[in-house]
């Protein structure tokens, strides 16, 4: 146990994080927290896929003077994947604040459950 | 050339889609256009059936259990026939009477509509095809029932298409239980499903068929008026009388009926059914609709709801004969699906005859008024006498076989039942007959009508009874005929 | 044939090309234009990927220069054409429906961004569903969630403000919960491609079991909560009965469906059956879909407001999609497919007449409908039609999908599960006649009603009779559907 | 919010950050960087510039319709692109070259460098209308 918690504790760390992420995003009535635990979310997956990702001793995927065989390089596949998931994030936090800025507009608070009645139907 | 079996149930489907159109069936021409329709349907069909005597027709098949098919065999032409029969007597009753109701075009655009529906339950050739024509039925009669369209006759078709959609769905539940036994819903004497097939004890097997029959049973029952089921048939009563005459006496109850006979005899078989005990279950619940209806009936004091209540009872003794299972019953249940047909359209139609020309609803109302209407309560007297069953009419007959029948089961019970409903088809229907003629008193509301003329109804009205009646008298007199088709048609499923 | 392996990957490129092109367009009617023939154009195409996988049952392509499972490819096969086909009628349908009215509910400056929208939503959606790389997938999925956020939030009205955010925020949060199911998989296998996935699962299974529950857990609640799966539905009443009429038809319609069939694939094609049968992830998607299948029934009753009433029936239907899957079972699965392409027909036509409706009179209340049928006969019949597949008539195709159902939960072995796909029928009907027979019948609705007094042109109809004969078609055509889709189902 | 201390820093420091910008994006395949970093760089030093200058700031000289204009040619040239490689992949045909590359000569590896350059100036432009819009505040 305590060794499984040793060698992965990137991985245990970016899980607590998406749950502290999560239940930000999913508790909190204020619009603001509620945009920064989504972000807190996806960057703990990101940070997730990236150790997935990451063996130790090994180089940039960056050919500079020479091939070393496949062996010394980390694969580039989660990173890549991970620019995509931020840019995928950013648009979402993007409309979700503009979204606020008009619901502020609208409502005049962003405390959600002050407009949206907590008992739903 | 067999497609042309489809014939029958489209024309009029076709002919009422082309009556929605003012344009070109113009206000005058709609009743003669109706009746053309009427009765050139009766002799398409007619025409049809004795051309291809054995005709199967998938007129869509998409696979084992969507199968549309039609397959006209004699019971199902014995049904068509009477339908369009007592359609086209319906049609010139209705010309008279509809002058004092609204939008009589609606009226006969769902009249020639539901028709064709009732033609289709009588072709249907599997259990699917009955199941369509049985939903497009419940649609195609309910803005019948609300046609008057007050808020009376909304909720009563409202409660009309809840119990009708329950026992739709009950029939689908019973259908699927089915089908997933035997794979094949298909209507053959003696029945499809066979226990020989599939192992046979498969106790599973056996508890599923049991629920499917039973589901199936009580799903059509609902609109056979089964006792627990009956509460929205007196509600119809708030529809057009040529509309009650023709729901009690053919197209809605009757077909729940002859679904009944589908589903024991062709679809599980008397055998089968047997074996499963279902009658164990059901025959109490029929022997009390037959009681209760006589004994609710007793006390209605509107004329048309105290028939609809004798139309309960009189159905119990239809699914009595098909409950018990044995020939015999099985002859008096088709042979009493006729003549009350033919009885229940005729007290209709002097019912209606009563309300169009003096207003009058209520049985208390009715004193005397036979020296008024003599030819019209004629009618209905020698009508009731049938109902009751007194020899020599048609309702005798019917009732004689299913008192064979009855007791055949070893069963007195039964017996008893259809005896005492029949004296108590006599208390209550008896006294409107004879007080009609022999009341000392006549109403006041009454001498206030019509400055004591006959106010026998006009003839396209009076016609229709009088034939009506001829017809009982002749069913009761000359049996045989009639007789010997229905005992050859219970002697295929036997 | 290669050449028309082309027109899955094209249909989308120029659908996303088309809308950036749309901001710069000047006048509405062009933009109009435009759009339709972009929707014709991509029907055809998939028309035409349809008839290719007809030919040879499943193709795959790829994209870019690298062969699965390094490269992103599109696997296609029965089940994908159809939907796409689907989805592609239904938006081009919603899209001419629109043509005509839409801007009149929403501002005239916003025209050029509800197209924009609509193409894009309508390119990711079929980006979901046809992909074979997860991680693609979750992109699509992010891009089509932007989108119908775009759609609702288009109107621009407090509720529609709040809808969207309830909308975003419930679904960032299914978003985030797939995105680390896919990292569960790619930390377990390596891969994103779901075959390979899958092939790699297969074997790796013992050792693994808590991680593939977790994952399999974060799945199916994170696109579950996409798809409106019951208890996670609450985002959805008020974004789709606020919504403008258009994007409402095509958010029920279609938009939901995509995580459906994505949930599909990943429950059946990556994970498999060997794997499903061990947990209870298939139990628990029954017993949500059963329900859903009666409370969404529950809740559509009780509403006064008639669109949310639509939106209500569309939880309810959606239960039934997952009654399918949680069957387990070929048939029970081949018929929640069945299912999508019937209520998506079902739901946008009901959609597209409600919105007819409530244009025409500016009422939103059930009870001021009333009469509503003298005075527009044919949006009603449209409706009625609709109304009567949900019940379940026979031959529309409502009521294929409830008797294979049935079948299915019998082939289950669990009989009770026959009452309540009926007891769900029956409620269908408790709403969906009273507003029938309301508009149709009685004295006291009609009076003051003047025929065709509020009826629109029939061009303008065009669109949703299509859509109603469609539904009638795939109703009536349910066997040679339900063959070939289930010719496509995993084997198990 | 602009003090004199943050106006210098952003004038010594914008002029370094737009040649970093165009840096990542043009060496991005060969080294660390790519369209999306530079854009974001690019995109930043355009929030920084009309933060500090207001009205006299490069960004505000183009309106908001001609930038969008701008990013949207870019992201259709983008398109067609990257699609015709996509579809050549489809139908296993070799499309435009995208060779390797040697690191040194930013030219070497055809395609990539314009692509880089246009999702740059994509990213730039909507992380800058991003900003506008939000300190405007409509949507």
């Amino acid at each position: 146990m305590i060794s499984f918690l040793v060698s992965h504790y990137f991985q245990i760390g970016t899980v607590i994080l998406f749950g502290v992420g999560f239940m930000t995003l999913l508790l909190n009535n204020n619009l603001i927290r509620k945009i920064i635990g989504l972000n807190i979310m996806d960057t703990s997956i990101f940070l997730f896929f990236i150790t997935i990702g990451y063996s130790g001793g090994r180089e940039a995927p960056i050919i500079n003077g020479g091939f070393k065989g496949i062996d010394a390089y980390v694969t580039p596949i989660p990173t890549g994947l991970m620019l995509t998931g931020i840019v995928v994030a950013v648009s979402t936090t993007a409309f979700a604040l503009a979204l606020t800025i008009l619901f502020y507009e609208r409502f005049g608070t962003i405390d959600l459950s002050e407009v949206i009645d907590s008992g739903g139907d | 050339m067999t497609f042309l079996i489809v014939l029958p149930i489209f024309l009029p489907w076709l002919a009422s889609i082309i009556a929605t159109q003012s344009k070109i069936i113009t206000e005058k021409r709609l009743k003669p256009y109706v009746a053309a329709v009427v009765i050139t349907n009766f002799i398409v069909m007619f025409a049809v059936v004795s051309v291809f005597p054995k005709v199967r027709f998938h007129l869509l098949m998409v696979n084992r259990f969507i199968d549309i098919y039609l397959r006209p065999d004699s019971l199902g032409i014995l049904f068509a026939v009477l339908a369009s029969l007592l359609w086209i007597f319906t049609t010139f009753y209705a010309f008279e009477y509809m002058k004092h109701e609204n939008r009589v075009r609606q009226f006969f655009v769902f009249f020639l509509f539901t028709l064709g529906v009732t033609i289709g339950i009588a072709f249907s050739g599997n259990m699917f095809t009955l199941y369509i024509f049985y939903e497009l039925l419940t649609l195609a009669t309910f803005p019948l029932v609300i046609h008057a369209g007050s808020d009376e006759a909304l909720a009563s078709g409202k409660k009309y298409i809840i119990y009708s959609f329950s026992g739709a769905t009950l029939v689908l539940l019973g259908m699927l239980l089915v089908f997933s036994i035997t794979n094949d819903l298909s209507f053959l004497p003696g029945g499809i499903v066979n226990f020989s097939h599939f192992g046979g004890t498969d106790h599973n097997e056996f508890i599923m068929l049991l629920a499917g029959y039973m589901s199936l049973f009580l799903g059509f029952g609902v609109k056979a008026a089964l006792a627990p089921f009956h509460a929205w048939l007196p509600n119809a009563m708030v529809a057009p009388t040529p509309v009650s005459a023709l729901l009690h006496a053919v197209a809605v109850v009757k077909s729940g009926i002859f679904s009944l006979m589908r589903t024991t005899y062709f679809l599980f078989g008397p055998v089968s059914v047997a074996m499963l005990g279902a009658s164990n279950y059901l025959l109490p619940i029929i022997v009390l609709t037959i009681v209760m209806g006589s004994l609710m009936a007793l006390h209605q004091d509107n004329l048309k709801k105290r028939l609809a209540y004798s139309t309960i009872s009189q159905l119990g003794y239809i699914i009595l004969g098909i409950a018990l299972l044995n020939q015999d019953a099985f002859i008096g249940a088709l042979l009493h699906l006729i003549n009350h047909a033919v009885i229940k359209i005729t007290l209709f139609f002097v019912a209606g005859a009563i309300y169009y020309q003096t207003g009058f609803k209520y049985v208390h109302q009715l004193d005397g008024i036979g020296k008024r209407m003599k030819v019209t309560m004629i009618c209905f007297g020698l009508s009731v006498i049938s109902l009751i069953g007194i020899p020599p009419t048609n309702g005798f007959v019917s009732k004689w076989y299913l008192a064979l029948g009855a007791l055949k089961a070893h069963n007195v019970l039964y017996a008893v039942a259809l005896l005492l409903s029949a004296f108590l088809t006599a208390a209550y229907l008896l006294p409107i007959t004879v007080q009609a003629f022999f009341s000392k008193k006549e109403t006041p509301e009454l001498d206030a009508i019509g400055e004591g003329k006959s106010l026998d109804p006009s003839d396209t009205m009076l016609i229709p009874i009088f034939l009506l009646t001829a017809i009982i008298i002749l069913l009761g007199i000359l049996p045989n005929p009639i007789v010997s088709i229905v005992t050859r048609i219970a002697g295929e499923v036997f | 044939m290669q050449g028309l392996h082309l027109t899955s990957l094209l249909s989308i490129l120029i659908l996303m090309i088309t809308a950036f092109i749309m901001p710069v367009i000047k006048q509405r009617q062009l933009v109009t234009k435009v759009s339709l023939a972009t929707m014709g154009v991509v029907l055809v195409m998939l028309a035409l990927v349809a008839v290719d996988v007809a030919k040879v049952e499943h193709y795959t392509a790829t994209i870019g220069h690298y062969d699965a499972p390094f490269g992103i490819t599109f696997d296609i096969g029965p089940i994908e054409a159809v939907v796409g086909v689907l989805f592609a009628f239904v938006s081009t349908m919603v899209v001419w429906y629109a043509s005509f009215g839409i801007h009149k509910e929403i501002k005239e400056n916003r025209v050029k961004l509800f197209y924009t929208l609509i193409h894009l939503l309508l390119a990711s959606l079929l980006g979901i569903v046809f992909t074979s790389d997860l991680f693609n997938s979750f992109v699509f999925i992010e891009v089509s969630t932007l989108a119908a956020c775009g759609l609702i939030a288009i109107k621009d009205k407090p509720e529609n403000i709040k809808a969207t955010m309830k909308y975003l925020i419930l679904s960032s949060l299914g978003s985030g919960l797939v995105l680390m199911g896919i990292a569960y998989l790619y930390s377990m296998t390596g891969h994103l491609n779901m075959r390979a996935i899958h092939e790699t699962l297969q074997v790796s299974v013992v050792g693994n079991e808590r991680a593939i529950l977790v994952s399999l857990t974060m799945f199916t609640i994170g696109l579950g909560i996409k798809a409106a799966m019951f208890p996670l539905h609450v985002w959805l009443p008020d974004a789709h009965a606020s919504a403008p009429g258009p994007s409402s038809a095509i958010l029920s319609g279609i938009v939901i469906k995509a995580p459906v069939v994505l949930l599909f694939k990943v429950l059946f094609m990556v994970y498999g059956h060997e794997i499903l049968k061990d947990t209870v992830i298939l139990n628990l998607i029954l017993i949500f879909g059963a329900t859903g299948m009666i409370m969404g029934s529950l809740f559509a009753r009780v509403q006064t407001d008639l669109k949310r009433m639509v939106a209500y029936s569309s939880v309810a239907q959606m239960g039934y999609i997952f009654f399918g899957f949680g069957l387990g079972n070929a048939l029970g699965m081949t018929i929640a497919i069945y299912h999508i392409l019937a209520h998506g027909l079902t739901k946008s036509c009901l959609f597209l007449s409600v919105s007819s409706f409530i244009e025409q009179t500016g009422q939103r209340e059930i009870d001021k409908m009333r009469g509503i049928g003298r005075e527009m006969p044919i949006t009603l019949a449209i409706f009625s039609l609709g109304g009567l597949s949900m019940v379940g008539i026979p031959m529309l195709p409502g009521f294929v999908s409830k008797w294979n159902l049935a079948l299915a939960a019998i082939d289950y072995g669990q009989i009770f599960l026959l009452l309540i796909i009926l007891a769900s029928s029956l409620l269908n009907v408790s709403y969906y006649f009273p507003i029938i027979i309301n508009g149709y019948f009685g004295n006291a609705n009609l009076e003051g009603k003047i025929y065709k007094s509020k009826m629109k042109p029939v061009r303008e109809l065009v669109p949703l009779i299509l859509l109603s004969i469609m539904m009638v078609i795939v109703g009536f055509g349910s066997g040679p559907i339900l063959d070939w889709i289930a010719s496509a189902m995993p084997s198990l | 919010m602009t003090t004199p201390i943050i106006r210098r820093i952003v004038e010594w420091l914008l002029p370094c950050l737009w040649i970093f910008s165009f840096y990542i994006m043009l060496f991005g395949h060969l080294s660390p960087g790519g369209g999306f970093s530079g854009g974001s760089v690019l995109g930043a030093c355009l929030i920084l510039d009309r933060h500090v200058n207001g009205a006299n700031a490069f960004g505000a000289r183009f309106t908001g319709e001609r930038l969008l204009k701008l990013a949207l040619a870019a992201l259709l040239l983008y398109g067609f692109l990257k699609g015709q490689s996509f579809l050549a992949g489809v139908l296993h045909m070799n499309g435009l070259p995208v060779p390797l590359g040697t690191p040194g000569n930013i030219l070497s590896s055809g395609l990539i460098l314009p692509l880089n350059v246009l999702v740059g100036i994509v990213v730039a432009v909507a992380f800058y209308l991003i900003a506008t819009l939000f300190e405007e505040g409509h949507l």
